[in-house]
């Protein structure tokens, strides 16, 4: 195995400068979630208004895959609407369990070394079920943080 | 019969081995089976290949046993044509049925609530709601039998009644060989707004499964009557009753977020499968329904009940011999007793001669004082038994008789 | 040293595997053990002559099993200096305190009394307590840790008092390698009129363990941290204690007489081993008793006391390294963080050189927030790893920092 | 295995004409043991008068071992001291268990083949289970039937 096939430059890049870290003052949704295997959290805080994700952040310790997979997904959804949101979240977690997906996943396309790795898997999809949680609450079983 | 028995044999090391000088002829699986070489062999290789302690790091060996416990789950889930999150690794049917008294009854019964069970339950089907009644001031109460072994449907419907809050019945009788009536208790206890529990034990080995026409709610039953390893068992239950279940045991893996003083829970089914798990037995069980997956599980069933009819018939035309349950429409088992020997003396005759079955209550003393007995012997079969098998039976039978008879 | 660890590495076929093209080094002990051939070839030939189910039939291979299952008791009485019907088998660690918490916790502990924990312990040994205090309505109370990990006895002396019923601490710490003074601690419970629990998940597999110089009043610990099979664990306790105790999980072999509404209880410890057990686990566990034996505890707690120390040593010299813990008097295993590098991303570097180890909050989440942390990495050691596994280990650390740092 | 060794002519002629079965009607101690394995019981009732067992009645159903041992033990030790009938009962334990024993058992000893079977070593034993507890209370330990 090469470990280059998992930490690719832009993954790497987006772990070192992460976009869209923090949180928002004024969010209309906020999740917080855990992967109960490691204990990394995430917080996400997103302004949704006339169907559209107009502000996303997100909060939190990972590792560079979950970390890297957030940044990357805050960038390819802000400015989406919600329903290009959850597309995105549902093809990025068929795309890493090795089911078809749908959509063009851009820069989150170079995690798919992490899709050899079922436990790492978690945390890249991690973000995106807060993403998922976040715009649709019917998701409510996903882990949450309490 | 679609089985090449004979080939099937040969699956079994252990079924060459000689007792006493003599062939073993193993007629004691309703207690435990015997485990094809695939299955010795799935242990061995995980131990030699792959261990590591499964959910918890990111190296290759934790990895691989990973995906080889989650496989078995799925393959668990297929053989019993249910989801995969709805079933629960245990030790055995025992701590599955107490996993659910515990998990569900002391969440869902109330005092003056009533718990409905038969006479010929095994004490693991019976003593864990005995124990429930008491911690929630709950009745015990009990579909009758009929004279024959089989269950009274005019007693069920007389027994289950609006504050019947859980019905736990086995599917085959481990004594009497009984078929029950699954299927239509599960509808009395839907219409009484109850839950049913499925003790499996004695029916998943022995033919093909389906939770849902079944009607169960719950259903428990062991990996090692089944060609599995010992130290496995499953509780599979409907996922919305899963969700209303408190988890019982707690510790490592079953947890999201732990604090000192409080703790929150992982998903299902992880929230009920605290600690390490019995990994190596579990791949073995994986093993194991492949191989039974493989014969064919409607293969299995057609095969068992012919040799239980059979049994039965040979066994009930014997002068001295007296046969316990039903007819010949029975699981694959033959409970007896021979007049005026008992059937501990019984057992050691036959394993003298190679031959060997169980006597005693079988973990069911209701049912023996039901018998008016205090012990049977029983012959029980699985799929690599065959006709001669019961041949050696019956000639054990009847030199038996002729020894104690001098 | 006696232990010639080069003939013992030899003994474990999965150490031979190779990960991604290197030879596999094993640094996850703590997770679980490796299983020596020995141990592999008893389960393999239990399954292929002897198989049966125990206590239940009076045939040859009933017997076999049955006796075989028993001597393994034996051995575990030995093993720890106790009486073999002091021994209850169990599934692991997780369910040996669970099944204290709530046979004994159940029946001792009552409103406004404590329990005392340590803020190091594993889930397995916190949930439990956190549970029984809820049912129970007691409080639990923490024994503070000095700022090396240590245990502050001062703290021990404040917390325990007459309100005190039990007192739960593990041997050695699964994440600091800390070894926690538990006679003194036995000591103060035993004062204060409180039993002493002890966790030895991560001791018993590594030193002499002798239950009456350490004063405890139960021991629980897992086979598969041990050489032997997963699925099989112990809880030992003092006689008079589990004559207290109320059986947790009910079934076949914990009873005596049992009718429709009312059950006796078997003799101890049947009572408390309800179902059939993991009979092929058990005696497994036995061939890796008499393995241990074999090389000699106390060689081999010499040995992982060398390796633990000198791991502490060799990493505690690295920059941009923080090691976790007290000093090098500790356990057989080093937690710590590489600057700026998560340690899931630690652990996938070391797997790609064929190390494993394991990463995250080990099932310790309140030492987690105790430490700062959400996680660490953590190698493990044990009796068939040697010098040149730490100098791999101190390699593997170099070059995750110079890749992570590119 | 030849089965002769274990159903010795003196087993099977117990078992078929039993000694001192039934009940005494004035006991000086009753007890009820149960073999849980395999459901048999018995019931020994004992009259002891200065120190000596005058009577001794056993009842119940089991197999041949179980009701062999019982009918040879109560011969055994009829007219003799509670000592002697303790010294029996301990005697007859270790000598099934392969320890020696320091007694002569005489027809008891015919139950030696039961040795090489530990399941069975609980039948044979029971009676004199029972007999320890009739004599000495404090041997509360064993199966009691309730
Ligand atoms: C009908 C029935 N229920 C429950 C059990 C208990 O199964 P286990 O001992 O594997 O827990 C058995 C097996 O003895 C059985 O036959
Ligand atoms: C200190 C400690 N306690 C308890 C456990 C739980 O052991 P098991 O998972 O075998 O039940 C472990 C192992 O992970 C441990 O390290």
């Amino acid at each position: 195995m090469n470990l280059d096939d998992i930490y690719r430059e832009t993954i790497l890049d987006h772990n070192q400068i992460p976009r869209n870290k923090g949180t928002l003052p004024n969010p209309t949704a906020s999740v917080g979630l855990l992967n109960p295997t490691c204990g990394d959290q995430i917080r996400l805080d997103v302004v949704v208004a006339d169907g559209k994700i107009t502000d996303i952040r997100f909060d939190g310790q990972g590792c560079a895959i979950s970390m890297a997979s957030a940044s990357m997904m805050t960038e390819a959804v802000k400015g989406h609407s919600v329903a290009e949101g959850l597309a995105l979240a549902r093809s990025f977690k068929a795309f890493l369990t090795g089911r078809p997906s749908e959509e063009d996943l851009g820069e989150l396309s170079a995690l798919e070394g992490v899709s050899q790795f079922p436990s790492r898997v978690k945390c890249a999809t991690l973000a995106h079920n807060a993403l998922e949680k976040a715009l649709d609450p019917s998701k409510a079983d996903l882990d949450a943080l309490d | 019969m679609t089985i090449a028995v004979q080939d099937l044999k040969a699956d079994f090391p252990i079924l060459s081995r000689s007792i006493h000088g003599q062939r073993l002829t193993y007629l004691d699986s309703a207690a435990t089976s015997q485990k094809p070489a695939a299955v010795i062999a799935a242990e061995l290789d995980y131990y030699q290949k792959t261990n590591a302690n499964i959910l918890r790091s990111v190296h290759t060996l934790a990895e691989e046993s990973t995906l080889a416990y989650a496989k078995v789950r799925t393959l668990t889930a297929d053989f019993i044509h249910a989801q995969a999150d709805e079933v629960i690794f245990t030790r055995g049917t025992t701590e599955s049925i107490n996993l659910v008294a515990r998990g569900y009854g002391d969440v869902h019964v109330r005092p003056g609530d009533n718990i409905v069970l038969t006479p010929l339950e095994h004490h693991s089907n019976l003593i864990p709601w005995q124990q429930l009644a008491k911690r929630q001031q709950a009745d015990l109460r009990y579909i009758e039998l009929r004279p024959d072994g089989n269950l009274s449907l005019e007693s069920a419907r007389q027994v289950i009644d609006s504050r019947t809050k859980m019905v736990a019945i086995a599917q085959v009788s481990n004594v009497l060989g009984t078929i029950l009536p699954v299927r239509t208790v599960a509808d009395l206890a839907h219409q009484a707004g109850a839950v049913l529990v499925v003790d499996g034990a004695q029916s998943v080995p022995h033919q093909a499964t389906d939770v849902v026409a079944m009607g169960a709610d719950f259903l428990a039953f062991s990996a090692h009557k089944m060609c599995g390893p010992t130290g496995v068992g499953v509780l599979w239950g409907k996922m919305a009753h899963l969700k209303t279940m408190s988890p019982v045991l707690f510790g490592g893996e079953m947890i999201a977020y732990v604090d000192r003083d409080h703790a929150t829970w992982a998903d299902i089914p992880a929230r009920f499968e605290g600690g390490t798990p019995n990994i190596a037995g579990v791949v073995g069980f994986g093993a194991a329904l492949e191989y039974l997956a493989e014969v064919g599980m409607d293969n299995v069933g057609a095969y068992m009940s012919h040799l239980g009819a059979l049994a039965f018939q040979r066994l009930q035309n014997l002068s001295g011999v007296t046969v316990y349950g039903p007819g010949p429409d029975r699981g694959p088992l033959v409970s007896f007793n021979i007049d005026g020997v008992h059937p501990h003396d019984v057992a050691q005759a036959f394993d003298a001669k190679g031959v060997a079955i169980r006597a005693g209550h079988h973990c069911a003393q209701p049912l023996m004082h039901w018998l008016g007995v205090n012990a049977t012997a029983r012959a029980s079969f699985y799929l690599y038994n065959d006709i001669d098998d019961i041949d050696v039976l019956v000639d054990a039978i009847e030199s038996t008789k002729r020894y104690f008879a001098r």
